[in-house]
């Protein structure tokens, strides 16, 4: 389980995260869903549990199986990003974060080899590890990215970059995925399928998913947890069927007056 | 053995508006257009040999001081002359900046990097060929001397370091002035925080790189006036030290920041002075030394921020 | 109907040499006030970019006035007469609201024909009146909305005949929606003309007069704001439903 | 030692008979120290029937000929070219011209003499620079093409690190002499007793250090005085203030500087302007006068003395040395300076290999082989216009060393040494063989 | 920062090992080629050495895009073990003396390394610059490293040995000297075939992966786990011990090391600029571009008296001419030649595009003559 505690950050007079005490994964492959207008906070509260921004205030914790059944509580709140990542967690960008000179494949390549521990190694090729090389290929099938595995990324439309920066996020086999909308800017067809791999994946290998997203009928379909953020804060938090019953909640999010 | 400590922060005020002058021109260049200007210390040399021509024509048409007033009016001579000098470099900063620099702004650092090293050498060479391979002095700085100044107080502190600093507080307060109260310098500091939009309010950013550039080249150009009409004197790789000094200065000033490049000139300056009778051997290390110590501590600098003239 | 003052056809806009925008086609006449809509990463801002000719463009025409612009530099788009507000704001850090107001008009200002700088500025003052006493702030200490208000200011500052702004309203506090939209308003009552993107379309039925809708880079439909806000595709597509 | 300097008016330290002796009837020498009268129309005609060959001499010099260093290395240039230009007209070295390529050396010594000896060179000449002298001794002996340094004085070099070298020459004296000159120098002018503190601003370099050292150990042997201050400015500073500063809150008896070029006018400058000359009684500078050219009427007004290294153009005075007659009209037409020792460096190079060069071609029948010139280069005596040099046992220059008072002279725009006094090699350096810190102690 | 990617890795294999295999026979040559041409064998062996140092440099500059302007202090830090050892210790055997270097420029880089591997950009560059003139102050300083003079890297007056090699040749009748130049070039070019393999297998290793990660995105590098500051300063400490080698290998060569060629931060800018010039996207590019600018450098003012000019020249006409440097623009070079071959029509193209080119450049310059006179806007 990743547990944000009392968690808060400002910016200047701004008060991006204010007091925000949240748990993620308490059951099984968990799929939550951040929402919340332009604004809100989402981005910073996943900066803030990946590392990117440390917290002014609170604390980020996750809970480990120590090996015998029972769990460790283990604070990650000053972590480098990239120790976290040996603890589990991983997320994506809402602007494209890809190695923009590399292809496809190298791309994912780097993020199994990563995920392996193999970044060290200078023995041998790096696309010289069959069992890398078979997690990519599955990576590549997955996010339908076979088409273009040889194209350099830099050159690939939107949607498959946003695919190919979820992918890679895959390719760390996380524990708790955190996902900064991984559908904006996705051609609608293929958004169902981002959201349904992701989903899938999620279930097969008990990942927890955070994910931030502004559709909500993907959220209404996908989520078991919905978290609303407005103007920092925790503005409910609960079944995504709040989405039809909460009426102030729809005014906030979508801003339509019923 | 320090009681000649106020004469050498003195002194180190003179030199910190040396290395202020001629990095105010490198910070200005590198906030506005983000290029490394490798070729200024030579356009600080050419500064240095146009003002050894035209400052030695003008002085020749003037008398040799005698009295306070004449001396008086050989120095206002000089400073006309080195303004001119420095003026002479405006067209060959504008010149270089849309022959040469203006067809790369698109590529990659490390080839503006390498034009502007290759302007380098190509500039040493021009002024190989019209002043010679000799250091030149035009032997004013004892005429500059003979204006009483500092005498007045009883302090033994040479005219001309008294004219350096004044000149360098003119420098400084002009170029505040030029970029906090004038039209232009509001549309060159706007250009410098957002390209694209000060594009989209009518801005057209090559006359002000162009402009940038012939600003830079200018005070470049004034700095080795100022340095020839000085003690020294005008010689061929007289800008590689001050180059890299003042990659120094506005490094420890925080880059594209104007107050930042006077505080680190004078931090440079008066360091270097008062460390140096005591400690000969730390004299080229020190400026680096400074350096490193403020970048590890304050990675951005004294004052700056990236690509802002403040 | 006279020719519309600005007229887009067939726009395709490349960012990276890869095409973001494909075959646009929009108007803006006379004092008219046209929202373009469509979700985050449609194309809104890239065919503005286009307009001011700050995004390369791969084929098509941009008309206003009777002139073409795609021709035209960049830094000549203002002085003809279009405004920008863009996406964000872009405002000049480190200079004061005043500022900011006065400088399109030292770089256009002789182009647009203003002589009186200081009855310009104090004519959008007269308009944001809640900037007035935030006048000497450097704009980096603005609150979300009085930004945005100083971003629309700047562009006005120009006296333009189309005032072109990229979600002037994301990202604000509802109070301060509602106040922005009623100054949007107020600078459409004079006479200028106004072409606005939004993500939300909620707001638009109360800015303008007609609206586009845009979807992955291509205009997909158009008309009055308040049916096509009623309408159910348009609704689901702006929800990010599928089609 | 006496430390009692000879002066001008004795015979300038070497013995004109003996020097006499030495010049063998080669009108090379003759021809070199400018002057063909000095032995009439007899000329001699040993070299003519030698199995000499046709082409020309391919001789290489590296000098600064550019940027600050450039004081020096231009000088050093013009004596060359001078040196050169009366032995082709004179008809050669037994009878071969002499091609000279000049080159700046920059930092690349050893890399500059590779090329020339790889263009073929005969022999080589160069350079200023005295790290860069040092680091080229073993590639010189390596290569085997003689090298004739026209400076790079580091004292150590022939005495400690290289005792042995075969074709590795320097024409002039290490800078010991140049500091044992200033000692004297200053105890001549101010009396022994009347010096009790002393200061230096030298240059932060291994030759400024060098120096500094040597005039320590020497001002204290011969006068007990103490070191008040002494500071090292970077070579080619831009400022001095500090050092002057200190000398002016010190007040010592004598500021010693072996500043040079660049750095010699700006000490001058700042000195003047800090009122530097009115905290010490007398500045004795070795290399101050390399810069005449460029310096000016009011600099060299005060206490200021420098040397001449081993010429000084009015010295032996033309009317009575012929050779040197003629010299400095040339050079004025020519170059549009006054010579300096500098000029003298190269000069005084090319002539110490040609006069072997010929004296070999005399000796042998034919033109020689690298080692028999290094070996006839191995105390070999000849003439120039500064009068009469040898090259010792050790490789390294012996001549009778100048210094005088700065002054002015409108007459040849120029700085001018007035008062010179000349001391003679055994005066101001240690014996070949001896180190010249052991030689020093020992006074 | 963004660049094109590697162009010269296109080409086909064929031709590759077309190309590699002249490489290494012109390597080979060298000293005959040098023996019937006026080229300068010692000048072209410095060159390789310091475009050693350049392939060195590279791998930062290519991978993990970071300009470093401090690299010959690496250089400077080996010639020095070396002569250390030689001067200090009399240590004769060339091996021993080049691990010296090694080792020197290794503990070097490793404590600069760790210094400066959490910074980007110009701060990245300016402060290696100043680690360097620090060190470069020190030494100058330093009476230990007898200050500007330098350090002889001999024993007395003798050469290193190198392995018995040149003892070898020298029984077999060659001069000694020769066979000493002979023997270390050989050395050279083994050593730099070596660098070049193990630089190969390095960038192409899930290591120099990971490198390309950082250099391309440093954000999302440490989101996939790469601690990225410990792999920039590991880089960084491999960049310095190919610096560390190439200057060991320098200091063999000249036999001397004095301050100013080898620790002065202009020549860091000359390392760079090698490196750029030779093609900075290329393996062997930064080897090219030393020769060649090291030839300019020392050699040109052997031949023409503006040669500072003569060599900014080169250099303005490789960052026009040929944007991805020498090696790099060679495969678009070749297929632009061929596409003219095949229709001449093309080069009538070219000349409008340059006289479009000079009309243009005209126009701007009047332009800015306007500008100074009538001010802006």
């Amino acid at each position: 389980m990743l547990e944000a505690r009392n968690l808060r950050k400002t910016f200047g007079e701004l008060r991006a995260t204010d007091d925000v005490s949240l748990q993620f994964g308490t059951t099984d492959g968990e799929m939550v869903f951040i929402v919340g207008p332009n604004g809100a906070g989402k981005t910073t509260l996943v900066n803030l549990l990946t590392g990117l921004l440390t917290p002014d205030q609170g604390s980020v914790v996750v809970h480990q199986d120590d090996g015998d059944g029972s769990t460790v509580e283990r604070e990650i709140t000053g972590l480098a990003p990239e120790k976290r990542v040996d603890a589990g967690l991983v997320r994506s960008f809402q602007i494209v974060h890809v190695f923009e000179e590399m292809t496809v494949r190298e791309n994912l390549r780097v993020a199994v080899l990563s995920e392996r521990g193999e970044t060290l190694n200078v023995l041998s090729f790096d696309d010289g590890h069959d069992g890398v090389e078979r997690t990519v290929d599955d990576l590549l099938a997955q996010f339908r990215l076979e088409d273009v595995a040889d194209e350099v990324a830099d050159t690939l439309p939107h949607g498959d970059r946003k695919l190919l920066d979820v992918a890679m996020s895959f390719g760390l086999e996380p524990t708790y995925l955190l996902l900064d909308e991984p559908t904006a800017g996705v051609a609608t067809r293929e958004k169902e399928y981002v959201i349904e791999t992701i989903a899938e994946a999620s279930d097969a290998d008990d990942v927890t998913t955070v994910t931030i997203e502004h559709d909500m009928d993907i959220v209404k379909s996908y989520a078991d947890r919905l978290v609303v953020l407005h103007e920092g804060r925790v503005f409910r938090e609960g079944d995504p069927s709040l989405l039809e019953t909460d009426g102030e909640l729809r005014r906030v999010l979508l801003g339509v007056d019923e | 053995m320090f009681e000649s400590l106020p004469y050498h922060a003195l002194n180190g005020v003179y030199y910190g508006f040396i290395l202020f002058m001629i990095a105010a021109g490198l910070t200005i260049v590198f906030g506005v257009l983000g290029v490394l200007n490798l070729a200024h210390g030579e356009l600080y040399a050419f500064g240095a040999f146009v003002a050894f021509s035209i400052v030695g024509y003008l002085t020749g048409l003037v008398a040799e001081p005698t009295g306070p007033v004449t001396a008086l009016i050989f120095g206002a001579v000089v400073l006309v002359g080195s303004l001119a000098a420095a003026a002479v470099l405006l067209p060959v900063g504008a010149t270089l900046e849309a022959a040469f620099v203006r067809p790369i702004y698109d590529r990659d650092d490390v080839y503006q990097l390498l034009l502007t090293y290759a302007l380098l050498l190509i500039l040493t060479d021009v002024m190989k060929f019209v002043w010679g391979a000799k250091p030149l002095d035009v032997g004013v700085y004892d005429g500059l001397n003979a204006i009483p100044t500092t005498e007045l107080f009883g302090i033994d502190y040479p005219t001309y370091n008294v004219v350096v600093v004044a000149v360098g507080l003119v420098v400084f307060g002009w170029l505040v002035w030029f970029f906090d109260r004038t039209k232009t310098g509001r549309i060159v500091r706007a250009t410098a925080i957002d390209r694209e939009m000060a594009t989209a309010i009518g801005v057209s950013t090559d006359r002000i790189f162009t402009l940038v550039f012939a600003m830079g080249a200018f005070f470049a150009g004034f700095g080795g006036a100022m340095v020839s009409i000085g003690p020294g004197s005008a010689y061929l790789e007289m800008g590689l030290s001050p180059l890299v000094l003042s990659f120094v200065v506005i490094v420890i000033g925080g880059l594209g920041s104007l107050r930042g490049a006077l505080v680190g000139a004078l931090l440079v300056g008066v360091t270097t002075q008062v460390v140096t009778p005591y400690y000969s051997e730390l004299e080229l290390a020190v400026p680096f030394v400074l350096m490193v110590v403020v970048l590890l501590v304050r990675p951005e600098g004294l004052y700056g921020t990236w690509g802002e003239i403040e | 109907m006279s020719d519309p003052l600005l007229e887009v056809s067939n726009l395709t806009a490349t960012v990276a040499g890869f095409e973001v925008t494909h075959g646009i086609d929009l108007e803006v006449g006379e004092g008219e006030a046209v929202a373009l809509v469509g979700r985050n990463g449609a194309g809104k801002t890239s065919t503005f970019r286009s307009i001011m000719g700050l995004t390369p463009i791969a084929g098509g025409s941009i008309r206003f006035d009777g002139e073409e612009l795609t021709d035209l530099r960049s830094e000549l788009i203002p002085k003809r007469g279009i405004g920008y507000q863009p996406e964000g704001r872009d405002l000049f850090t480190g200079m004061t609201v005043e500022e900011n107001f006065r400088l399109p008009i030292w770089t256009a200002g002789d182009a647009r024909g203003i002589d009186d700088e200081d009855a310009v500025v104090e004519d959008v003052f007269d308009l944001f009146t809640e900037l007035e006493n935030r006048r000497d702030a450097e704009v980096q200490n603005l609150s979300g909305g009085q930004g945005k208000m100083t971003a629309i200011g700047r562009a006005l500052a120009l006296q333009p005949d189309l005032l072109i702004l990229d979600e002037p309203l994301e990202g604000l506090a509802p109070v301060v929606v509602e106040n922005l939209k009623s100054y949007i308003r107020e600078i459409i009552d004079r006479d200028i003309s106004v072409l606005v993107a939004e993500s939300n379309a909620s707001h638009v039925p109360e800015i303008v007069d007609r609206m586009y809708v845009i979807e992955r880079g291509e205009i997909v439909d158009s008309g009055d704001p308040d049916d096509l806000v009623q309408d159910e595709e348009i609704q689901l597509l702006m929800q990010g439903g599928g089609t | 030692m006496t430390g009692r300097p000879s002066s001008s008016n004795d015979t300038g330290g070497i013995e004109r008979r003996d020097a006499l002796k030495l010049v063998g009837g080669s009108t090379l020498a003759v021809a070199l120290a400018g002057c063909t009268a000095l032995i009439g129309d007899e000329s001699d005609d040993s070299t003519e029937d030698a199995d000499v060959p046709d082409e020309p001499i391919e001789a290489g010099l590296q000098t600064f000929t550019e940027g600050a260093p450039a004081v020096l290395g231009l000088q050093a240039q013009y004596g060359a070219e001078t040196a050169v230009r009366r032995i082709n007209d004179d008809g050669g070295v037994a009878g071969r011209e002499i091609d000279l390529d000049v080159v700046n050396e920059g930092d690349e010594h050893i890399q500059n003499y590779r090329q020339f000896v790889d263009e073929g060179k005969d022999v080589t000449f160069g350079p200023i620079s005295s790290g860069g002298h040092e680091a080229m001794v073993p590639e010189i002996e390596d290569r085997g093409v003689v090298n004739v340094a026209t400076d790079g004085t580091v004292t150590t070099l022939y005495e400690e690190s290289f005792p042995d070298a075969t074709y590795s020459f320097r024409f002039q004296n290490h800078d010991v002499m140049e500091a044992l000159a200033a000692v004297n120098q200053a105890v001549e002018v101010l009396g022994a007793d009347s010096i009790d503190t002393y200061a230096g601003i030298n240059p932060n370099y291994a030759f400024g250090q060098d120096e500094m050292a040597l005039f320590s150990s020497g001002i204290e042997k011969l006068t007990g005085a103490e070191e008040v201050y002494s500071g090292f400015p970077e070579l080619g500073a831009d400022d001095m203030s500090a050092h002057v500063t200190e000398v002016n809150g010190t007040e010592p008896d004598v500021v010693f500087s072996s500043c040079w070029g660049g750095d010699a006018t700006l000490l001058l400058e700042q000195a003047h302007a800090n009122g530097m000359f009115d905290s010490t009684d007398l500045l004795v500078g070795p290399v101050l006068y390399g810069s005449a050219n460029d310096l000016s009427a009011d600099l060299v007004d005060g206490p200021i003395y420098s040397g001449s290294r081993n010429f000084y153009w009015d010295e032996p005075g033309t009317d009575r040395w012929t050779p040197a007659a003629d010299l400095v009209s040339e050079v004025q037409s020519e170059y549009d300076v006054v010579p300096t020792a500098h000029f003298m460096s190269g000069y005084g190079a090319v002539t110490a290999w040609a006069t072997a060069a010929e004296k070999a071609v005399d000796v042998l029948g034919r033109w020689p082989e690298q080692d028999e010139i290094a070996a006839i280069l191995e105390g070999h005596g000849f003439f120039t216009p500064a009068g009469y040099h040898t090259i010792g046992a050790d490789h390294q220059g012996y001549s009778n060393a100048h210094f005088g008072e700065l002054a002015w002279s409108d007459e040849y725009d120029a700085a001018i040494l007035e008062n010179v006094s000349v001391f003679a090699p055994k005066d101001v350096s240690p014996p070949p063989g001896t180190v010249s810190g052991d030689w020093i102690d020992a006074w | 920062m963004s660049r094109a990617r590697l162009s010269a890795e296109n080409l086909p294999t064929s031709v590759r090992v077309v190309l590699v295999v002249l490489g290494l026979g012109v390597l080979l040559a060298v000293p005959d080629l040098a023996r019937v041409t006026p080229l300068s064998f010692a000048t072209i062996h410095k060159g390789l050495l310091f475009g050693l140092a350049a392939v060195g440099l590279n791998l930062l500059l290519r991978h993990t895009e970071l300009v470093s302007f401090g690299h010959v202090a690496f250089f400077g830090t080996g010639a020095y073990g070396a002569a250390v050892l030689a001067t200090y210790y009399e240590v004769s055997s060339g091996l021993v003396l080049l691990a010296g270097a090694v080792l020197a420029a290794t503990a070097v880089a490793l404590v600069v390394g760790y210094l400066v591997a959490g910074h980007l950009d110009i701060y990245f560059a300016l402060l290696t610059l100043a680690f360097n003139q620090v060190l470069f102050a020190f030494v100058v300083q330093s009476s230990f490293f007898n200050s500007t003079d330098g350090l002889s890297v001999r024993v007395g007056v003798d050469r290193p040995s190198l392995l018995g090699l040149d003892q070898l040749l020298v029984s077999a009748g060659l001069d000694p000297v020769q066979a000493y130049n002979y023997v270390l070039y050989y050395l050279t070019v083994a050593i730099l075939v070596v660098v070049v393999l193990v630089t190969w297998k390095l960038v192409n290793s899930p290591f120099g992966r990971a490198l390309d990660a950082i250099g391309q995105d440093r954000t999302r590098a440490r989101f996939i786990g790469i601690p990225v500051e410990r792999y920039v300063w590991i880089a960084f400490t491999i960049s310095g011990i190919y610096g560390g080698i190439a200057g060991g290998l320098f200091a063999l060569l000249q036999l001397h090391v004095r301050p100013e060629p080898v620790l002065f931060a202009f020549v860091s800018g000359e390392i760079l600029f090698m490196a750029i010039l030779g093609g900075v996207g290329t393996l062997v590019g930064p080897i090219v571009g030393g020769v060649i600018l090291v030839y300019l450098l020392d050699l040109a003012r052997f031949y023409v008296t503006y040669y500072h000019a003569l060599t900014g020249i080169v250099l303005l006409a490789v960052v026009y001419f040929l944007p991805e440097g020498i090696l790099g623009s060679l495969p678009a070079l070749g297929a632009a030649i061929e596409r003219r071959r095949r229709d001449p029509g093309l080069v009538r193209n070219d000349v409008e595009t340059v006289v479009t080119s000079v009309r243009r450049s005209v126009r701007r310059a009047v332009t800015t003559v306007r500008i100074l006179v009538f001010g802006v806007n």
